[in-house]
């Protein structure tokens, strides 16, 4: 399945290790891995809300965009929602590709899209109040390059 | 009848993810309309509609679109996935 | 060791599991793999000369400039040399970074420089024949977006 | 005197991996017009030398490049890593 949404964790190791291994027309690989960050030093826990049934409509219509665009061999979508700690994995995406351009470039488009675009929502809980991530207008302009 | 649901902090400040609307409104616009006009946390929510995306029936749309068909509304702050 | 030169194969999943997860600053990471292609579909095996002493020294050059120029926290190199069988792993970078575009950007500056600024050579021996991989135009021009 | 090293095709078209060199040239064009004068082999190789890289104690340089204090100087065709 290209494309997970899920409370569980995963081992974005193991992810690498299975993906885009087959046959010898891939030439690149891309792998990209989100972390919770805790800038603050005061982070408890990060919570992620998601919108069950389009956010897998959604992350897959990006992910068919990206496969279209850049003719991949390959390409995964694995994306947390819950209760997560600091340093926890959030989510990754790989691509493979022949080229080493075309699988940098549809791993960014696939972030830059899932940014903005896939029903996600994330709140920040620290040890002095609790409080929803903003979007930036850096993300949604990123889209623009695409 | 519809299907409202709410996401983030529109969830919280209307406090519920969910509910069934029985609506006559043509648009989006027409039913933040008479859902602002409900009660104050729902006015509280649809204060500034220009900080809200929509959904309708899972995909996302424009305040101005019409209702006609559709099933499932969602509002819900910009997404912050990733 | 955030550079390795090897003739040995790596293991890029167990690169990815034990890369840039200490702490909660790094927010992204991006590893890039780099396979033996068979696109003629009669590729015996891919031979890849290298420079020793220079090499290292290169690399380790390469990944310090990057290293300044999008304040990484964590850099990894790892490219083979010698004998290797189409769809087997040549090389990998890893960055890991407060933000995915510092990740992104720094993963494709190593890997436009170790295209043409670290002393390897790959040789393709086919069924038909052998020949050097000829360096390409485009890997040289990429440079210049630097 | 000087240690010459070749890579890739350069080497295999010299016949050697490396090599002592003596030799009073001032730059690296002076090395390779002393090289190229001595046999077929060395003339083949750096026939085109546009085609060609050098190294000067492990550091690229250019053929304009001069020699004086260095150890180590490699000829190779561009590179082909990554």
């Amino acid at each position: 399945m290209p494309v997970r949404v899920q409370a569980e964790p995963f081992d974005f190791g193991k992810e690498c290790a299975g993906f885009g291994q087959g046959g010898s027309s891939t030439g690149a690989v891309v792998a990209f891995l989100g972390r919770v960050r805790d800038d603050s030093g005061s982070l408890v826990r990060m919570e992620i809300e998601h919108y069950p049934g389009m956010t897998e409509k959604a992350i897959g219509a990006i992910a068919a965009e990206a496969s279209r665009r850049w003719c991949l061999n390959d390409v995964l979508v694995v994306h947390r929602h819950g209760k997560l700690t600091p340093g926890e994995a959030i989510m990754m995406v790989a691509t493979a590709a022949r080229h080493r351009v075309a699988a940098f470039e549809a791993a960014e488009f696939l972030m830059d899209y899932l940014k903005s675009r896939a029903p996600f929502w994330k709140k920040e809980i620290a040890a002095d109040g609790a409080a929803w991530v903003s979007a930036i207008a850096e993300d949604e302009q990123a889209l623009d390059r695409w | 009848m519809i299907d409202v649901l709410y996401f983030a902090w529109v969830r919280e400040r209307i406090g519920l993810p969910k509910e069934r609307v029985e609506t006559n409104a043509l648009t989006v616009a027409d039913l933040v309309a008479e859902l602002t006009a409900r009660e104050d946390r729902y006015a509280a929510a649809f204060a500034d509609v220009s900080a809200l995306r929509v959904a309708l029936d899972q995909e996302l749309a424009d305040f101005s679109a019409p209702l006609k068909g559709i099933r499932e509304v969602a509002f819900f702050p910009p997404m912050t996935g990733g």
